[in-house]
């Protein structure tokens, strides 16, 4: 049972990594975007297989539901964003390369170095936080004061939308239908019969 | 604006209350589908006669279509139910006024074509897609009141029942055969082998028009089939058919005196015996009327002029009219030919209404010396071939005579010919425009002095 | 399935099979049904469409092709299998191919997580209900996909408005079904649908009367308000009139599938058939009992279960079939509403439909969690000192509390309902509202 | 929140609706410029249906022009063959028998009921609704048809008038037939409006759409359910009755707002009114007897020099002849007022500042037919 | 329902705008006379100053219909324009009559919108130019053709395809 656990392991992981460099290889920026989201799939698939049912049914439904959506909405609706000219390699790409692996050792290395590689996985004591039942409890006790910083978080971004889209619809040229027309030439003799 | 309407008020449309609950009228309009839905498995508004043997044929004219299983009769008041009608197996009943493409009717005994070719048809014709022409004698040339080839183009007829209303030999009538598609073009056009229908099958579609016209159709066909030499006269398909009937007949017949036999007024059987006869005493009743106006237009008046009066014919005048003419035509030499030509070409409308004109003056003349106005209609509804036409055109003439005189008195006190002639659109037709006006007058003069130096 | 299986293999066969083999046999033959039963379900639905349609319009709807035309939709099939497959030129091809098969297969995976009868269910995941409505979000994005990809501009406008109306009638859906969860504190369906064994009363079990399996949730004041809503949301999720907005063909032509001909036309027509079939599945579920009925928990009592593995398996087919049939015979009858909508109303512009989903049908079902609130809060919550008026009621899950419970969220439901119903029906902008307006100064007077 | 902003500057799409679409009742195109959702402008194209009626009539005489009638507005050729018939006989001042007024009024009015219950189910239908009111609506349709092809011979081109009268009486069962449909009516009129009236979908789809208020709706010379929708109780039958119309008493029904739910609700009262006239001239039918041609008219006439105009009550509007003579068989001008074209003039306006969607809803609601808009 | 006849309609005509009723045309001999139908003439340019006085003054606020016939003998084209009023009654009919060769009549569309459409139909049939028209151009014909297909002399028959001399 542990090989094939490792064989798909190596699967998914693979799916993961490869569509992570498709996003950034490809010339067409949709395409980029839908390869993210086949990365985000394979996030998913790892949760699952680590046995965290809630946490990769909910990365689904917020990664690949809503998120993605949401970028796919941004580029479709920005323009000549998908010209898909396509971005060269720079000539000195070696130079970035390097200073980004630098980056990643500064991160990885203590941990790899403090690492205890000899202990086998114990049984821990208390169940994992992982079913949503326990979710649930966990965030309505330890957690419950980020919960409701993120709560508020997210209201402060939704009202904020809502006023930007407010004022955009204010500057945009309105047409008025004949009715109104008519209406409005009316009020408007009005006022000057008044003055 | 207030404005008065009598026998009636207006009515301001009331726009739904929006005191409802939101939902509530969703729910009645769903209930009324429902209601529907429910009603529709077992209440239909057609229902299923069978077909009765006349009615599962209709169009067994041509043997294109399978018997039906039933007719339907439709439930006008039901307003539920379903109201599809399945077609290949059940029929709505077509209504006798029912009219698709036109077609040709010949006698079922004789097998004449009721078709005279007088081109009625081709002129009424909106897209004029009916062509025709008048079939000729073999022997002597001269054109037979018969249709030699008769072509409607079915694909550009858009069957308005024009030419069954005109007709005046109710010839073509409208059939009911509606499933005609095909797949090549050319089969649209269709000549008189297929336009041919039997008066049997035309009576089974349309049994109340068929009574109206039966009387009129059959007297006119009687009159036809004697001026029609041979076979000329016969459907195509019944041609071999009925000539070798007629061969034998001949031969009986031959023994008998030719005076016995009567003419047919109904198209009995022994008609066909006496059609060998026909086409001697035809040409010799085309000889009189040649000689008649051979006559008249060397100015003496033959005896043969009283024979216009009489009763139709017996064959025994009418050899004796045919013995006069023909010494009247060595004499007379010239016959007008545009007058029996008159149906050659299709006329235009002012080559037809001057044809009628001179039929007309001819007319009078021999009737009683009183100009006739120009008649608006043109005579050439029957042929004149036959004295019964002449009389018509003689009593036309009469009547316009007089018509004619208080023209004359009229055109004479008002100067200018202001275009309000008499109100009523009767028979003669008023003084269209100058040139018809002048022609009027002129008329109207000499009527007033021939009337004045006959007293 | 498993223990079936492995019931059948072990005591009946005597073969000691060795775990995992059982798994990957039952797992098997449940994914075949699937993949089986889906297609089928659709061919029968496309037909018992248009039959009831028909009727409703006085016609007889297809008989030609087989006895009462039941071989219509198999013409259909076949004329969709033979059809050209026409690509336009400037079509991004791969994402052309691929837009329908997005679609399409979270559908396959929904069924994954229905149950037809008692023990007959695929996987029972215990986040089930969230399962379902993660999957079905994907396909949104095979929508943009294929609207994107067919490079017409009537298309990328359908999709565009398919992905909004879809998201945005998301979150009342998955509010509404919160509600039942809260309800059953447990997200997985199979044990929402044993929660609603028992008579009328949901949850309260009188004595002396045997298990009817009639407790549905609809019966609750908030499972009627929850299944309202839910069912609005279904109908925008479907796509279904009076919400069919994206392949409106009045206005733009044929919505995203504009560019599609052939079998990819027909992967997007299964995909929505099955969606419906599935959203009627799930109404079913929440809130009439799934495949609960009278009869049903006598049967499965003696059958094999886990919970006496003697039983007798045939009982195990007995319940299943009266099961399954129970479920079928609610789905169908929602979809025949669905049907039944769609003959009867005319369809809602886009603004509107988005209007009357946040301002009417997302209000509702919050007041509806509230109301669900108080309602587990009365019923279920043991005596707590300090809420002392409680016990008045009596002890938890007592009669008195349920009636006064009911009496209390019907009364704030329906409070909810007229009040949305009011606020709603201001009419347009009057004039004068124009004229203040400063929106007014943007407008050129011709 | 001032507007002086700069406008935020939208780039307006064109968007052809036509010549092949749905929903637009024939062959006709909308060249519609859209800002976002909203329409701008909207340019209507004729001319795809063309075909020079008025060319062919001056070649025709008057007589064969009759069945060319029947091809203008498809619907109801009946009204168009009354208008026709009734220009003609008012240039060659034929009088009509008593029997012969009244079949036409029955024809006219059966195909006003005829046109209004499948333009209803037209216009619900482009709402949305997958045809069932249509199919309610062509049930109704189809019974008169049945009516027609047995009186005149054809379901649509009926051809049944002639100069002076019809061109053959009312068969034996006509009229129990039109008695037995006169009692399914008001089911389906009442059905009909209790499904949709108070519908609360087709009111908010209907309700300020399109509007066409009542001070310009005249001096955009729409007629008919347009005309009266906005408010105008102009019914040519009541203002300048022809006919026998001054022997019936019958209603306008006029709408208050003018917009596509007024024109809704007034064809629907329409169909009521024309089933109360119905039931009059049934009654006041003279019996056979009087004659259903002047028989001293005859058909191939020469009318003397003039023009006459004459117009009728259509089901969609004024629907007039104006015919010039010049003494000759067939007429020097043949000139048809068609009401479905004239109604088309205030659509730009009309549909201005409305969305996309509901374009096609203000069409339906106008109800044209492309034979009598393109002639 | 008011009635007004066309002799009085001239003499108040004549009276309120000098010069707008214009001579009836000499009976030419040999023309045949169907111009004479006793309906108000109008001068061309008077056409805009009539329409407003009928609309304001006279009540008739209707514009039903405008025809143009093409008079070939006469050499000029008679436009119809007819009134109604909305308390019913008979129509007022108005007739203006240009030469054939390059016609044009004062436009009435900025008076009454619903004229837009008739007047691009003479335009289009008859060749007619409306000047103040706001969008006058072909409404059924393809703007290329260069001719007037409803003119008396636009050829009926014939294979040759008007405007292209092969």
């Amino acid at each position: 049972m542990e090989l094939l656990i490792q064989i798909i392991f190596v699967l998914i992981s693979t799916l993961i990594l490869g569509a992570a460099v498709m996003v950034v290889r490809t010339r067409n920026v949709i395409h980029s975007a839908l390869w993210l989201i086949a990365s985000f799939f394979g996030i998913g698939a790892l949760y699952l297989l680590l046995e965290a049912e809630f946490l990769a049914i909910a990365q689904v439904l917020i990664y690949v539901g809503a998120i993605s959506v949401l970028i796919l909405f941004a580029i479709m609706l920005t323009h000549n964003v998908t010209s898909g000219e396509g971005h060269k390699f720079y000539q000195r790409w070696w130079l970035a390369l390097l200073v980004s692996l630098m980056l990643f050792a500064v991160i990885l290395v203590p941990t790899l170095v403090g690492q205890d590689w000899t202990i086998t996985a114990r049984p821990s004591e208390e169940s994992a936080i992982a079913g949503a039942v326990e979710m649930g409890t966990a965030f309505m006790r330890e957690y419950l004061l980020p919960f409701e910083i993120a709560a508020v978080l997210l209201l402060v971004a939704l009202t904020g939308a809502i006023v930007i889209a407010y004022e955009e619809r204010a500057q945009r040229r309105r047409i008025l239908t004949l009715a109104q027309e008519l209406a409005l030439r009316k009020q408007q003799q009005q006022n000057h019969a008044e003055e | 604006m207030n404005i008065p309407i009598e026998r009636g008020k207006v009515v301001t449309v009331a726009r739904g209350q929006s005191t409802s609950v939101a939902g509530f009228s969703l729910s009645k309009g769903l209930g009324v589908v429902f209601r529907h839905w429910r009603r529709a498995w077992f209440e239909k508004q057609h229902q299923n006669v069978p077909a009765t043997a006349s009615e599962s044929a209709p169009n067994a004219g041509n043997d294109k279509s399978k018997p039906t299983a039933f007719v339907t009769l439709e439930d006008m008041s039901k307003s539920y139910g379903t109201f599809t009608v399945e077609y290949p197996e059940q029929r709505i009943k077509l209504p006798e006024a029912y009219r698709n493409m036109p077609v040709l009717l010949y006698d079922d005994e004789t097998g004449h074509e009721l078709c005279t070719s007088c081109f009625q048809c081709q002129r009424i014709c909106p897209p004029q897609v009916i062509h025709m022409t008048q079939a000729k004698d073999p022997a002597s040339g001269k054109p037979v009141p018969s249709v030699a080839e008769f072509i409607i183009e079915y694909d550009a007829c858009m069957s308005c029942g024009f030419c069954a209303e005109v007709c005046p030999f109710d010839a073509i009538k409208m059939d009911h055969e509606f499933e005609l598609s095909t797949h090549d073009h050319p089969s649209l056009t269709v000549y008189k082998r297929d336009l041919n229908r039997p008066v049997s099958y035309y009576e089974s579609i349309a049994p109340g028009f068929w009574a109206e016209a039966r009387e009129r159709a059959y007297k006119k066909l009687a009159t036809n089939m004697k001026r029609r030499p041979g076979a000329i006269g016969i459907a195509p398909h019944l041609t071999e058919k009925i000539t070798a009937a007629q061969a034998q007949a001949a031969q009986a017949a031959a023994a008998q005196a030719p005076a016995a036999k009567a003419p047919a007024k109904k198209a009995a059987a022994p008609r066909a015996a006496d059609t060998a006869a026909a086409p001697t005493d035809k040409e010799a009743k085309l000889a009189a009327i040649r000689a008649r106006n051979a006559a008249q237009k060397g100015g003496s008046a033959p005896a043969a002029g009283t024979a216009a009066d009489a009763p139709l014919p017996t064959d025994k005048e009418a050899k004796l009219a045919a013995i006069r003419a023909r010494n009247a035509a060595k004499k007379g030499g010239s016959t007008p030919a545009a007058e029996t030509s008159a149906e050659e070409s299709p006329p235009t409308d002012d080559k037809a209404a001057r044809l009628a004109a001179i039929r007309a003056r001819n007319a009078a003349k021999k009737g009683d010396a009183t100009p006739s106005e120009e008649s608006d209609q043109p005579a050439a509804e029957t042929p004149p071939a036959n004295d019964k036409a002449a009389r018509l055109a003689a009593i036309r003439a009469r009547n316009a005579a007089q018509k004619a005189t208080e023209a004359a008195e009229q055109a004479a006190d008002s100067a200018t010919s202001t275009p309000e002639a008499p109100a009523s659109s009767s028979e003669e037709g008023k003084p269209l425009d100058e040139k018809a006006a002048r022609l009027a007058e002129i008329r109207a003069r000499n009527a007033a002095r021939k009337k004045g130096d006959q007293e | 399935m498993a223990d079936v299986i492995n019931h059948v293999l072990n005591t009946m066969l005597g073969l000691n099979a060795p775990e995992w083999l059982i798994i990957f046999i039952s797992n098997s033959i449940a994914v075949t049904l699937i993949f089986a039963i889906a297609p089928l379900q659709m061919l029968f639905m496309t037909y018992f469409e248009r039959r009831a349609i028909a009727r409703m319009q006085d016609r007889l709807g297809p008989n030609r092709v087989g006895p009462k035309g039941i071989f219509q939709p198999v013409a259909d099939g076949v004329k969709m299998f033979t059809k050209e497959d026409i690509v336009p030129t400037a079509a991004d091809k791969m994402v052309h191919l691929l837009a329908p098969c997005v679609v399409a297969a979270p559908v396959m995976f929904m069924f994954a997580v229905i149950p037809w009868g008692p023990g007959m269910y695929a996987v029972d995941l215990d986040t089930g209900l969230l399962f379902f409505f993660a999957i079905s979000s994907v396909s949104a994005v095979g929508l943009m996909m294929a609207g994107w990809a067919s490079y017409n501009k009537f298309a990328l406008l359908g999709a565009m408005r398919a992905v909004a109306q879809m998201v945005s009638y998301e979150v009342p859906a998955l509010i509404s079904i919160a509600v039942i969860v809260m309800l059953t504190n447990s997200m997985s369906i199979v044990s929402i649908i044993e929660a609603q064994s028992g008579l009328f009363i949901s949850q309260v079990d009188v004595a002396g009367i045997p298990d009817l399996g009639l407790g549905w949730f609809i019966f609750s004041p908030v499972g009627l308000l929850g299944f309202i809503c839910f069912f609005i949301a279904a109908l925008a999720e479907g796509e279904r009139t009076p919400f069919d907005i994206p392949e409106a063909d009045s206005e733009i032509v044929a919505g995203y599938m504009t560019e599609y001909s052939g079998m990819k036309f027909a992967l997007f027509f299964l995909a929505q058939y099955l969606l419906n079939f599935l959203l009627c599945a799930i109404t079913v579920i929440t809130f009439f009992g799934g495949w609960q009925g009278p009869g049903i928990s006598w049967l499965w009592s003696m059958a094999v279960s886990e919970a006496n593995p003697a039983g007798n398996p045939i009982f195990n087919v007995l319940a299943g079939i009266l099961g399954t049939f129970y479920f079928l015979a609610k789905t169908y009858f929602f979809f025949f509403v669905m049907i039944w909508i769609r003959g009867a109303f005319p369809r809602l512009r886009v603004d509107q439909l988005m209007g009357f989903g946040w301002k009417f049908v997302i209000p509702l079902t919050i007041v509806n969690i509230f109301s669900a609130s108080l309602w587990i809060g009365w019923i279920r919550w043991e005596l707590n000192p300090d809420l002392a008026f409680l016990s008045a009621l009596g002890e938890p899950y007592s009669f008195a509390r349920w009636g006064f419970a009911f009496v209390a969220t019907l009364v704030m439901n329906v409070a909810a309902y007229t009040l949305m119903t009011r606020i709603n029906r201001s009419p347009d902008e009057t004039i004068d509202e124009l004229v203040a307006d400063q929106v007014f100064g943007a407008v050129t007077l011709r | 929140m001032k507007a002086e902003g700069t406008m935020i500057k939208t780039e307006e799409l064109q968007i052809n609706i036509g010549p092949q679409h749905p929903s637009t009742h024939g062959v006709f195109r909308m060249l519609v410029t859209v800002d976002g959702e909203t329409i701008v402008d909207l340019k209507p194209v004729f001319g795809y249906l063309h075909r020079n009626h008025e060319q062919i009539a001056e070649v025709n005489t008057y007589l064969q022009n009759m069945p060319y009638t029947d091809r203008l507005d498809y619907f109801n050729s009946m009204a168009n063959n009354q208008a026709y018939a009734m220009a003609v006989e008012k240039l060659a001042e034929i009088e009509v028998p008593e029997r012969a007024e009244y079949i036409r009024v029955i024809m006219v009015e059966l195909t006003r009921i005829l046109n209004h219950a499948s333009a209803l189910g037209f216009l619900i239908n482009d709402m949305g609704a997958w045809q069932t009111p249509l199919a309610f609506g062509m049930r109704e349709r189809e019974k008169i048809l049945d009516l027609f092809e047995s009186t005149s011979g054809a379901r649509l081109m009926c051809n049944y008038f002639r100069f002076g009268g019809v061109v053959r009486d009312l068969p034996p069962d006509f009229v129990p037939r039109l008695q037995s449909l006169l009692t399914g009516l008001p089911t389906f009129i009442d059905e009909f409006e209790r499904m949709l009236r108070e519908n609360e979908i087709l009111r908010i789809r209907s309700e300020g759409i399109g509007v066409l208020p009542k001070e310009v709706a005249i001096s955009y010379s729409v007629t008919g359910p347009v005309l009266r929708g906005s408010g105008i109780p102009y019914d040519i039958r009541k203002a300048e009755p022809y006919s026998i119309y001054d022997r019936f008493d019958f209603d306008v029904p006029i709408g208050t707002v003018g917009d596509v739910y007024d024109r809704f609700l007034v064809r629907i009262e329409e169909m009521r009114q024309s089933k109360r006239i119905l039931e009059q001239a049934l009654k006041q039918l003279p019996d056979a007897e009087g004659g259903h041609i002047n028989p001293k008219a005859r058909q191939n006439i020469r009318p003397p020099v003039g023009d006459a105009y004459t117009r009728i009550e259509s089901p969609k509007g004024e629907l007039g002849f104006y015919l010039v003579s010049d003494g000759g068989q067939t007429p020097y001008r043949y000139k048809v007022r068609a009401p479905s074209f004239i109604n088309l003039t205030p659509l730009s306006d009309m549909c201005r500042g409305y969305k996309v969607a509901d374009v096609v809803v203000i069409l339906g609601s106008i109800d044209i037919v492309m034979g009598e808009v393109d002639r | 329902m008011p009635l007004i006849t066309p002799d009085d309609l001239r003499k108040q005509l004549g009276a309120d705008l000098p010069g707008a009723v214009a001579s009836v045309h000499p009976v030419v001999e040999g023309l045949p006379a169907f111009l004479e139908t006793g309906d108000l003439l109008i001068e061309a340019d008077f056409l805009p100053r009539v329409a407003v006085y009928v609309r304001d003054v006279l009540g008739y606020t209707y514009l039903s219909d405008i025809v143009a016939v093409d008079y070939l003998d006469y050499q000029l084209f008679e436009l119809v324009y007819r009134f109604y009023h909305l308390e019913g009654g008979r129509d007022l009919v108005i007739k203006v009559r240009v030469p054939r060769d390059n016609p044009s009549v004062p436009s009435l569309t900025p008076f009454w919108p619903g004229a837009d459409l008739n007047e691009r139909e003479a335009f289009d049939l008859f060749g007619i130019t409306f000047t103040g028209h706001p969008y006058l151009k072909r409404i059924y014909m393809w703007d290329e053709l260069d001719g007037h297909p409803m003119r008396k002399d636009f050829p009926k028959q014939g294979d040759k395809y008007l405007g292209d001399e092969s």
